[in-house]
Protein backbone atom coordinates (compact mmCIF):
# COMPACT_ATOMS: atom_id res chain seq x y z
CA UNK A 1 0.00 0.00 0.00
CA UNK A 2 1.45 3.32 -1.27
CA UNK A 3 -0.73 5.12 1.17
CA UNK A 4 -0.17 5.22 4.84
CA UNK A 5 -4.30 5.73 5.71
CA UNK A 6 -5.22 2.52 3.39
CA UNK A 7 -5.90 -0.77 4.97
CA UNK A 8 -6.36 -3.98 3.40
CA UNK A 9 -8.47 -7.17 5.08
CA UNK A 10 -6.23 -9.77 3.92
CA UNK A 11 -9.15 -12.72 4.62
CA UNK A 12 -12.08 -11.04 2.63
CA UNK A 13 -10.15 -8.70 -0.03
CA UNK A 14 -11.28 -5.25 0.29
CA UNK A 15 -9.14 -2.29 0.56
CA UNK A 16 -10.29 1.01 1.80
CA UNK A 17 -8.42 4.25 0.92
CA UNK A 18 -8.42 7.73 2.00
CA UNK A 19 -5.28 9.90 -0.18
CA UNK A 20 -4.39 13.51 -0.71
CA UNK A 21 -3.57 12.25 -3.60
CA UNK A 22 -5.48 11.57 -6.97
CA UNK A 23 -7.15 8.34 -7.35
CA UNK A 24 -5.60 6.07 -9.85
CA UNK A 25 -8.55 4.11 -11.68
CA UNK A 26 -5.59 2.18 -13.02
CA UNK A 27 -4.91 0.71 -9.09
CA UNK A 28 -9.14 0.55 -8.64
CA UNK A 29 -9.18 -1.82 -11.30
CA UNK A 30 -6.18 -3.91 -10.69
CA UNK A 31 -7.19 -4.44 -6.85
CA UNK A 32 -11.06 -5.26 -8.04
CA UNK A 33 -9.48 -8.12 -10.49
CA UNK A 34 -10.01 -11.44 -9.90
CA UNK A 35 -9.94 -14.81 -11.97
CA UNK A 36 -13.19 -16.27 -10.38
CA UNK A 37 -15.16 -12.77 -10.51
CA UNK A 38 -17.25 -12.52 -13.93
CA UNK A 39 -18.10 -8.67 -13.48
CA UNK A 40 -16.81 -5.66 -11.39
CA UNK A 41 -19.12 -2.38 -11.25
CA UNK A 42 -17.24 0.65 -10.07
CA UNK A 43 -18.73 4.18 -9.64
CA UNK A 44 -16.90 7.27 -9.45
CA UNK A 45 -17.88 10.28 -8.36
CA UNK A 46 -16.47 13.47 -9.27
CA UNK A 47 -16.08 17.18 -9.00
CA UNK A 48 -19.10 18.70 -10.88
CA UNK A 49 -18.67 22.08 -11.71
CA UNK A 50 -21.71 23.18 -10.75
CA UNK A 51 -24.16 23.01 -7.30
CA UNK A 52 -27.34 24.41 -6.26
CA UNK A 53 -26.93 27.13 -9.10
CA UNK A 54 -23.41 27.99 -8.44
CA UNK A 55 -20.61 27.63 -10.64
CA UNK A 56 -17.74 25.39 -8.43
CA UNK A 57 -13.96 25.89 -9.29
CA UNK A 58 -12.86 23.51 -6.51
CA UNK A 59 -13.34 21.11 -3.59
CA UNK A 60 -11.91 20.62 -0.08
CA UNK A 61 -12.33 17.40 1.91
CA UNK A 62 -12.03 16.81 5.49
CA UNK A 63 -11.86 13.51 6.96
CA UNK A 64 -12.02 11.87 10.20
CA UNK A 65 -9.59 9.31 8.85
CA UNK A 66 -9.58 6.39 11.70
CA UNK A 67 -13.66 6.36 11.64
CA UNK A 68 -13.89 6.50 7.94
CA UNK A 69 -11.52 3.89 7.37
CA UNK A 70 -13.60 1.65 9.81
CA UNK A 71 -17.13 3.32 8.07
CA UNK A 72 -15.23 1.83 4.81
CA UNK A 73 -14.68 -1.79 6.72
CA UNK A 74 -18.40 -2.10 8.26
CA UNK A 75 -20.06 -0.99 4.57
CA UNK A 76 -17.83 -3.66 2.93
CA UNK A 77 -18.68 -6.27 5.54
CA UNK A 78 -22.36 -5.51 5.19
CA UNK A 79 -22.32 -6.01 1.40
CA UNK A 80 -20.08 -8.98 2.31
CA UNK A 81 -22.96 -10.40 4.54
CA UNK A 82 -25.80 -9.34 1.93
CA UNK A 83 -24.08 -10.19 -1.63
CA UNK A 84 -21.94 -12.65 -2.94
CA UNK A 85 -18.62 -10.76 -3.86
CA UNK A 86 -14.96 -11.30 -4.32
CA UNK A 87 -13.63 -7.88 -3.98
CA UNK A 88 -14.48 -4.34 -2.21
CA UNK A 89 -13.03 -1.04 -2.93
CA UNK A 90 -13.94 2.31 -1.18
CA UNK A 91 -11.50 5.38 -1.92
CA UNK A 92 -12.01 8.69 -0.81
CA UNK A 93 -10.12 11.38 -1.94
CA UNK A 94 -8.76 14.21 0.80
CA UNK A 95 -7.51 17.79 0.78
CA UNK A 96 -8.30 20.06 -2.58
CA UNK A 97 -9.40 18.67 -5.52
CA UNK A 98 -10.41 20.18 -8.93
CA UNK A 99 -13.11 19.93 -11.18
CA UNK A 100 -13.39 16.68 -13.36
CA UNK A 101 -11.22 15.12 -10.81
CA UNK A 102 -12.35 12.09 -8.82
CA UNK A 103 -13.56 12.25 -5.07
CA UNK A 104 -14.72 8.62 -4.55
CA UNK A 105 -14.81 5.31 -6.07
CA UNK A 106 -17.03 2.15 -4.80
CA UNK A 107 -16.18 -0.78 -6.39
CA UNK A 108 -16.95 -4.47 -6.38
CA UNK A 109 -16.24 -7.84 -8.07
CA UNK A 110 -18.54 -10.75 -7.81
CA UNK A 111 -18.91 -13.87 -9.63
CA UNK A 112 -22.62 -12.46 -10.74
CA UNK A 113 -22.85 -9.07 -12.19
CA UNK A 114 -26.46 -8.28 -10.67
CA UNK A 115 -24.70 -8.69 -7.31
CA UNK A 116 -21.90 -6.53 -8.23
CA UNK A 117 -24.27 -3.71 -9.43
CA UNK A 118 -26.63 -4.17 -5.98
CA UNK A 119 -23.43 -4.10 -3.80
CA UNK A 120 -21.20 -1.01 -5.01
CA UNK A 121 -24.99 1.08 -5.35
CA UNK A 122 -25.50 -0.16 -1.75
CA UNK A 123 -22.03 0.82 -0.57
CA UNK A 124 -21.68 4.85 -1.83
CA UNK A 125 -25.16 4.98 -0.84
CA UNK A 126 -24.16 4.42 2.49
CA UNK A 127 -21.08 5.99 2.11
CA UNK A 128 -22.74 9.84 1.84
CA UNK A 129 -24.75 8.67 4.80
CA UNK A 130 -22.56 7.69 7.30
CA UNK A 131 -18.79 7.92 6.52
CA UNK A 132 -17.54 10.84 8.63
CA UNK A 133 -16.42 12.96 5.63
CA UNK A 134 -16.99 16.41 4.50
CA UNK A 135 -16.90 18.77 1.50
CA UNK A 136 -16.06 22.68 1.62
CA UNK A 137 -17.05 24.15 -2.02
CA UNK A 138 -15.47 27.11 -3.57
CA UNK A 139 -17.17 28.91 -6.15
CA UNK A 140 -16.89 32.55 -7.59
CA UNK A 141 -17.31 34.64 -4.65
CA UNK A 142 -16.44 32.53 -1.37
CA UNK A 143 -16.65 29.12 0.22
CA UNK A 144 -19.02 27.02 2.20
CA UNK A 145 -19.33 23.66 3.71
CA UNK A 146 -21.51 21.39 1.57
CA UNK A 147 -23.95 18.33 3.26
CA UNK A 148 -25.53 15.75 1.54
CA UNK A 149 -28.82 15.15 1.38
CA UNK A 150 -30.28 13.48 4.10
CA UNK B 1 -19.55 14.60 45.40
CA UNK B 2 -20.05 12.11 42.04
CA UNK B 3 -16.55 11.10 40.61
CA UNK B 4 -15.87 13.40 37.52
CA UNK B 5 -14.10 12.23 34.02
CA UNK B 6 -12.96 14.58 31.49
CA UNK B 7 -13.60 13.79 27.85
CA UNK B 8 -12.03 15.53 24.78
CA UNK B 9 -14.40 15.62 22.36
CA UNK B 10 -12.78 15.80 18.52
CA UNK B 11 -14.53 18.49 16.07
CA UNK B 12 -14.80 18.81 12.55
CA UNK B 13 -15.30 21.30 9.37
CA UNK B 14 -17.96 23.83 10.14
CA UNK B 15 -17.72 22.83 14.05
CA UNK B 16 -14.07 23.10 14.22
CA UNK B 17 -13.68 26.47 12.07
CA UNK B 18 -16.96 27.71 14.91
CA UNK B 19 -14.98 26.64 18.15
CA UNK B 20 -11.45 27.81 16.54
CA UNK B 21 -10.40 24.34 18.08
CA UNK B 22 -10.16 20.28 16.80
CA UNK B 23 -11.67 19.78 19.98
CA UNK B 24 -13.18 20.46 22.84
CA UNK B 25 -12.48 19.40 26.72
CA UNK B 26 -16.14 18.00 28.58
CA UNK B 27 -16.36 17.78 32.33
CA UNK B 28 -19.11 14.94 32.78
CA UNK B 29 -20.13 13.08 36.33
CA UNK B 30 -18.64 9.00 35.93
CA UNK B 31 -21.00 6.75 34.02
CA UNK B 32 -22.73 9.77 31.91
CA UNK B 33 -23.99 8.84 29.18
CA UNK B 34 -23.92 10.29 25.44
CA UNK B 35 -27.17 12.33 25.75
CA UNK B 36 -25.69 13.96 29.24
CA UNK B 37 -22.45 14.79 26.77
CA UNK B 38 -24.81 16.72 24.55
CA UNK B 39 -26.20 18.90 27.22
CA UNK B 40 -23.01 19.70 28.53
CA UNK B 41 -21.91 20.52 25.00
CA UNK B 42 -24.30 23.08 24.97
CA UNK B 43 -23.18 24.65 28.04
CA UNK B 44 -19.32 24.54 28.04
CA UNK B 45 -19.23 26.17 24.35
CA UNK B 46 -22.56 27.79 23.23
CA UNK B 47 -21.43 28.21 19.89
CA UNK B 48 -22.14 24.60 18.94
CA UNK B 49 -25.45 24.71 19.93
CA UNK B 50 -27.27 25.58 16.72
CA UNK B 51 -25.62 22.49 15.62
CA UNK B 52 -26.32 19.93 18.16
CA UNK B 53 -29.60 19.25 16.75
CA UNK B 54 -28.30 17.34 13.56
CA UNK B 55 -24.96 16.14 14.90
CA UNK B 56 -24.10 12.78 15.88
CA UNK B 57 -21.67 11.42 18.74
CA UNK B 58 -19.44 8.63 17.78
CA UNK B 59 -17.83 7.11 20.32
CA UNK B 60 -14.67 4.59 19.91
CA UNK B 61 -15.37 5.14 15.98
CA UNK B 62 -18.90 4.16 16.29
CA UNK B 63 -22.33 6.43 16.02
CA UNK B 64 -23.52 6.28 19.67
CA UNK B 65 -27.02 5.97 20.49
CA UNK B 66 -28.33 8.47 23.30
CA UNK B 67 -28.59 5.78 26.46
CA UNK B 68 -24.80 4.58 25.54
CA UNK B 69 -23.10 5.11 28.73
CA UNK B 70 -19.27 6.74 28.52
CA UNK B 71 -15.90 5.89 30.10
CA UNK B 72 -13.16 8.15 30.34
CA UNK B 73 -10.85 6.36 27.95
CA UNK B 74 -13.83 6.37 25.12
CA UNK B 75 -12.29 8.52 21.70
CA UNK B 76 -15.10 10.90 21.77
CA UNK B 77 -15.90 12.80 17.95
CA UNK B 78 -19.26 15.16 17.44
CA UNK B 79 -19.68 14.60 13.50
CA UNK B 80 -21.79 17.19 11.91
CA UNK B 81 -23.73 15.91 8.73
CA UNK B 82 -21.55 14.22 6.36
CA UNK B 83 -20.69 15.45 2.70
CA UNK B 84 -18.74 12.57 1.49
CA UNK B 85 -18.75 11.17 -1.80
CA UNK C 1 -9.83 7.26 -32.16
CA UNK C 2 -7.23 4.62 -32.31
CA UNK C 3 -9.12 2.29 -33.22
CA UNK C 4 -10.93 1.55 -37.05
CA UNK C 5 -13.91 -0.35 -35.85
CA UNK C 6 -14.62 2.56 -33.05
CA UNK C 7 -17.22 4.78 -33.62
CA UNK C 8 -18.14 8.52 -32.03
CA UNK C 9 -21.89 9.95 -31.97
CA UNK C 10 -20.71 13.32 -31.46
CA UNK C 11 -23.91 15.55 -30.83
CA UNK C 12 -24.76 13.09 -27.75
CA UNK C 13 -21.43 11.78 -26.59
CA UNK C 14 -21.24 8.18 -26.93
CA UNK C 15 -18.35 6.07 -28.18
CA UNK C 16 -18.21 2.15 -29.40
CA UNK C 17 -15.67 0.06 -29.59
CA UNK C 18 -14.49 -3.21 -30.77
CA UNK C 19 -11.44 -3.50 -30.57
CA UNK C 20 -8.62 -7.09 -30.90
CA UNK C 21 -6.41 -4.98 -28.26
CA UNK C 22 -6.78 -4.66 -24.71
CA UNK C 23 -9.54 -2.76 -23.14
CA UNK C 24 -7.73 0.34 -21.72
CA UNK C 25 -9.33 1.58 -18.51
CA UNK C 26 -7.74 4.84 -18.81
CA UNK C 27 -9.39 6.01 -22.34
CA UNK C 28 -12.88 4.14 -21.07
CA UNK C 29 -12.71 6.49 -17.84
CA UNK C 30 -11.44 9.53 -19.65
CA UNK C 31 -14.38 9.28 -22.27
CA UNK C 32 -16.92 9.08 -19.68
CA UNK C 33 -15.45 12.45 -17.46
CA UNK C 34 -18.04 14.72 -17.52
CA UNK C 35 -17.66 18.00 -15.26
CA UNK C 36 -21.53 18.22 -15.09
CA UNK C 37 -21.77 14.36 -14.06
CA UNK C 38 -21.83 13.89 -10.61
CA UNK C 39 -21.02 10.39 -11.26
CA UNK C 40 -20.40 7.49 -13.48
CA UNK C 41 -20.86 3.61 -13.23
CA UNK C 42 -19.02 1.15 -15.32
CA UNK C 43 -19.17 -2.38 -15.79
CA UNK C 44 -16.56 -4.79 -16.46
CA UNK C 45 -16.48 -8.34 -17.31
CA UNK C 46 -13.10 -10.49 -17.52
CA UNK C 47 -12.59 -13.28 -18.80
CA UNK C 48 -13.43 -15.82 -16.41
CA UNK C 49 -11.32 -19.07 -14.96
CA UNK C 50 -13.74 -21.54 -14.89
CA UNK C 51 -17.68 -21.86 -16.52
CA UNK C 52 -19.54 -24.62 -16.20
CA UNK C 53 -17.45 -27.02 -14.69
CA UNK C 54 -14.57 -26.63 -16.64
CA UNK C 55 -11.22 -24.83 -16.51
CA UNK C 56 -10.79 -22.47 -18.61
CA UNK C 57 -7.42 -21.57 -20.16
CA UNK C 58 -8.89 -18.72 -22.93
CA UNK C 59 -11.63 -16.93 -24.80
CA UNK C 60 -11.95 -15.73 -28.35
CA UNK C 61 -14.41 -13.92 -29.35
CA UNK C 62 -15.94 -12.87 -32.97
CA UNK C 63 -18.26 -10.40 -34.39
CA UNK C 64 -20.60 -9.33 -36.75
CA UNK C 65 -18.93 -6.18 -36.26
CA UNK C 66 -21.11 -3.63 -38.56
CA UNK C 67 -24.22 -5.12 -36.60
CA UNK C 68 -22.61 -4.55 -33.06
CA UNK C 69 -21.83 -1.14 -33.47
CA UNK C 70 -25.22 -0.90 -34.65
CA UNK C 71 -26.27 -2.08 -31.70
CA UNK C 72 -23.77 -0.52 -29.59
CA UNK C 73 -26.01 2.81 -30.86
CA UNK C 74 -29.19 1.68 -30.37
CA UNK C 75 -28.55 0.81 -26.70
CA UNK C 76 -27.25 4.25 -26.32
CA UNK C 77 -30.08 5.81 -28.04
CA UNK C 78 -32.47 3.55 -25.85
CA UNK C 79 -30.26 4.46 -23.00
CA UNK C 80 -30.90 8.30 -23.60
CA UNK C 81 -34.39 8.06 -24.27
CA UNK C 82 -35.26 6.66 -20.78
CA UNK C 83 -32.28 8.22 -18.39
CA UNK C 84 -30.81 11.67 -18.28
CA UNK C 85 -27.06 10.78 -18.84
CA UNK C 86 -23.93 12.87 -19.88
CA UNK C 87 -22.23 10.07 -21.92
CA UNK C 88 -22.30 6.73 -22.75
CA UNK C 89 -18.96 4.24 -23.41
CA UNK C 90 -19.66 0.48 -25.02
CA UNK C 91 -16.52 -1.19 -25.58
CA UNK C 92 -16.05 -5.46 -26.37
CA UNK C 93 -13.04 -7.04 -27.23
CA UNK C 94 -12.58 -9.64 -30.02
CA UNK C 95 -10.25 -12.32 -30.87
CA UNK C 96 -8.13 -13.90 -28.20
CA UNK C 97 -8.56 -12.63 -24.95
CA UNK C 98 -6.51 -14.40 -21.61
CA UNK C 99 -7.96 -15.29 -18.58
CA UNK C 100 -8.27 -11.95 -15.98
CA UNK C 101 -8.43 -9.37 -19.46
CA UNK C 102 -10.86 -7.40 -19.81
CA UNK C 103 -13.45 -8.68 -22.47
CA UNK C 104 -16.55 -5.91 -22.64
CA UNK C 105 -16.99 -2.56 -20.57
CA UNK C 106 -20.49 -0.32 -20.12
CA UNK C 107 -20.23 2.76 -18.77
CA UNK C 108 -22.72 5.80 -17.68
CA UNK C 109 -22.01 8.94 -16.20
CA UNK C 110 -25.05 11.21 -15.42
CA UNK C 111 -26.00 13.99 -13.08
CA UNK C 112 -27.36 11.30 -10.75
CA UNK C 113 -25.83 8.43 -9.71
CA UNK C 114 -29.47 6.51 -9.49
CA UNK C 115 -29.42 6.84 -13.31
CA UNK C 116 -25.99 5.77 -13.97
CA UNK C 117 -26.74 2.47 -12.02
CA UNK C 118 -29.51 1.95 -14.04
CA UNK C 119 -28.88 2.63 -17.39
CA UNK C 120 -24.83 0.88 -17.17
CA UNK C 121 -27.51 -1.99 -15.72
CA UNK C 122 -29.62 -2.20 -18.87
CA UNK C 123 -26.84 -1.51 -21.28
CA UNK C 124 -25.07 -4.98 -20.29
CA UNK C 125 -28.37 -6.89 -19.67
CA UNK C 126 -28.99 -5.92 -23.80
CA UNK C 127 -25.35 -5.93 -24.93
CA UNK C 128 -25.56 -9.50 -23.51
CA UNK C 129 -28.86 -10.21 -24.96
CA UNK C 130 -28.45 -8.60 -28.85
CA UNK C 131 -25.34 -7.97 -29.50
CA UNK C 132 -24.38 -10.03 -32.25
CA UNK C 133 -20.79 -11.37 -30.31
CA UNK C 134 -19.70 -14.63 -30.18
CA UNK C 135 -17.43 -16.96 -27.61
CA UNK C 136 -15.18 -19.36 -28.00
CA UNK C 137 -14.31 -21.31 -24.68
CA UNK C 138 -10.46 -22.71 -24.96
CA UNK C 139 -10.34 -25.47 -21.99
CA UNK C 140 -8.24 -27.97 -21.20
CA UNK C 141 -8.99 -30.74 -23.33
CA UNK C 142 -10.76 -28.70 -25.83
CA UNK C 143 -12.59 -25.52 -27.15
CA UNK C 144 -16.75 -24.85 -27.68
CA UNK C 145 -18.41 -21.99 -28.52
CA UNK C 146 -20.46 -20.45 -25.45
CA UNK C 147 -23.95 -19.06 -25.45
CA UNK C 148 -25.39 -16.60 -22.56
CA UNK C 149 -28.41 -17.79 -21.13
CA UNK C 150 -31.78 -16.33 -22.42
CA UNK D 1 -42.26 -18.26 -63.96
CA UNK D 2 -41.61 -16.07 -61.11
CA UNK D 3 -38.49 -13.46 -60.81
CA UNK D 4 -36.06 -14.57 -58.49
CA UNK D 5 -33.21 -12.44 -56.49
CA UNK D 6 -30.26 -14.23 -55.20
CA UNK D 7 -29.43 -13.24 -51.09
CA UNK D 8 -25.83 -13.93 -49.82
CA UNK D 9 -26.33 -14.62 -46.11
CA UNK D 10 -23.48 -14.14 -44.10
CA UNK D 11 -22.73 -16.76 -41.14
CA UNK D 12 -20.97 -16.37 -38.16
CA UNK D 13 -18.90 -18.53 -35.55
CA UNK D 14 -20.69 -22.00 -34.99
CA UNK D 15 -22.47 -21.64 -38.48
CA UNK D 16 -19.23 -20.65 -40.58
CA UNK D 17 -17.64 -23.30 -38.85
CA UNK D 18 -20.41 -26.56 -39.84
CA UNK D 19 -20.82 -25.10 -43.39
CA UNK D 20 -17.08 -24.23 -43.92
CA UNK D 21 -17.89 -20.93 -45.58
CA UNK D 22 -18.49 -17.32 -44.02
CA UNK D 23 -21.42 -16.92 -46.04
CA UNK D 24 -23.93 -18.84 -48.56
CA UNK D 25 -26.09 -18.15 -51.55
CA UNK D 26 -29.53 -18.20 -51.50
CA UNK D 27 -31.97 -18.01 -54.91
CA UNK D 28 -35.52 -16.59 -53.67
CA UNK D 29 -38.48 -15.60 -55.48
CA UNK D 30 -38.76 -11.55 -55.83
CA UNK D 31 -40.56 -10.65 -52.67
CA UNK D 32 -39.64 -13.50 -50.58
CA UNK D 33 -40.64 -12.80 -46.52
CA UNK D 34 -37.38 -13.47 -43.80
CA UNK D 35 -39.73 -16.72 -43.11
CA UNK D 36 -39.39 -17.93 -46.61
CA UNK D 37 -35.56 -17.05 -46.50
CA UNK D 38 -35.73 -19.68 -43.26
CA UNK D 39 -37.47 -22.15 -45.24
CA UNK D 40 -35.17 -22.22 -48.20
CA UNK D 41 -31.70 -21.71 -46.14
CA UNK D 42 -33.07 -25.31 -44.61
CA UNK D 43 -33.28 -27.11 -48.48
CA UNK D 44 -30.06 -25.23 -49.84
CA UNK D 45 -27.58 -26.20 -46.44
CA UNK D 46 -29.06 -29.30 -44.31
CA UNK D 47 -26.37 -28.65 -41.73
CA UNK D 48 -27.94 -25.29 -40.86
CA UNK D 49 -31.27 -26.71 -40.20
CA UNK D 50 -30.44 -28.03 -36.36
CA UNK D 51 -29.66 -24.04 -35.86
CA UNK D 52 -32.58 -22.36 -37.47
CA UNK D 53 -34.63 -23.06 -34.79
CA UNK D 54 -32.61 -20.83 -32.14
CA UNK D 55 -30.94 -18.52 -35.01
CA UNK D 56 -32.32 -14.99 -35.77
CA UNK D 57 -31.68 -13.03 -38.85
CA UNK D 58 -30.50 -9.53 -39.20
CA UNK D 59 -31.63 -7.52 -42.65
CA UNK D 60 -29.22 -4.06 -42.81
CA UNK D 61 -27.73 -5.03 -39.16
CA UNK D 62 -31.01 -5.26 -37.82
CA UNK D 63 -33.09 -8.36 -36.26
CA UNK D 64 -36.01 -8.62 -38.56
CA UNK D 65 -39.65 -9.92 -37.96
CA UNK D 66 -40.67 -13.14 -39.96
CA UNK D 67 -43.17 -11.52 -41.92
CA UNK D 68 -40.61 -8.64 -43.27
CA UNK D 69 -39.99 -8.76 -47.08
CA UNK D 70 -36.46 -9.17 -48.66
CA UNK D 71 -34.93 -7.34 -51.78
CA UNK D 72 -31.87 -7.96 -53.41
CA UNK D 73 -30.40 -5.43 -52.04
CA UNK D 74 -30.57 -6.38 -48.65
CA UNK D 75 -27.60 -7.39 -45.82
CA UNK D 76 -28.97 -10.60 -45.04
CA UNK D 77 -27.09 -12.47 -41.77
CA UNK D 78 -28.12 -15.15 -39.82
CA UNK D 79 -26.99 -15.08 -36.53
CA UNK D 80 -26.73 -18.01 -34.09
CA UNK D 81 -27.44 -17.90 -30.23
CA UNK D 82 -24.86 -14.70 -29.04
CA UNK D 83 -22.28 -15.10 -26.51
CA UNK D 84 -20.63 -11.80 -26.19
CA UNK D 85 -19.99 -10.18 -22.63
Amino acid sequence: MKNETAKQDIETPCWYYLSQEPIAMETVHHHLADPAAGGEVVFTGTVRNHHAGRHVTALEFEAYGEMALAEFGRIAAAIQARWSVRKVLLWHRLGRAKIGETCVVVGVSAAHRAEAFEAARYGIDRLKAEAPIWKREYFEGGDAWVTNHP
Amino acid sequence: MTEKMSLQVRLFSLLREQVGRDSIEVVLPLGASVADLTRALRVTEPRLTPFLEVSRIAVNLVFALREQKLSPEDDVALIPPVGGG
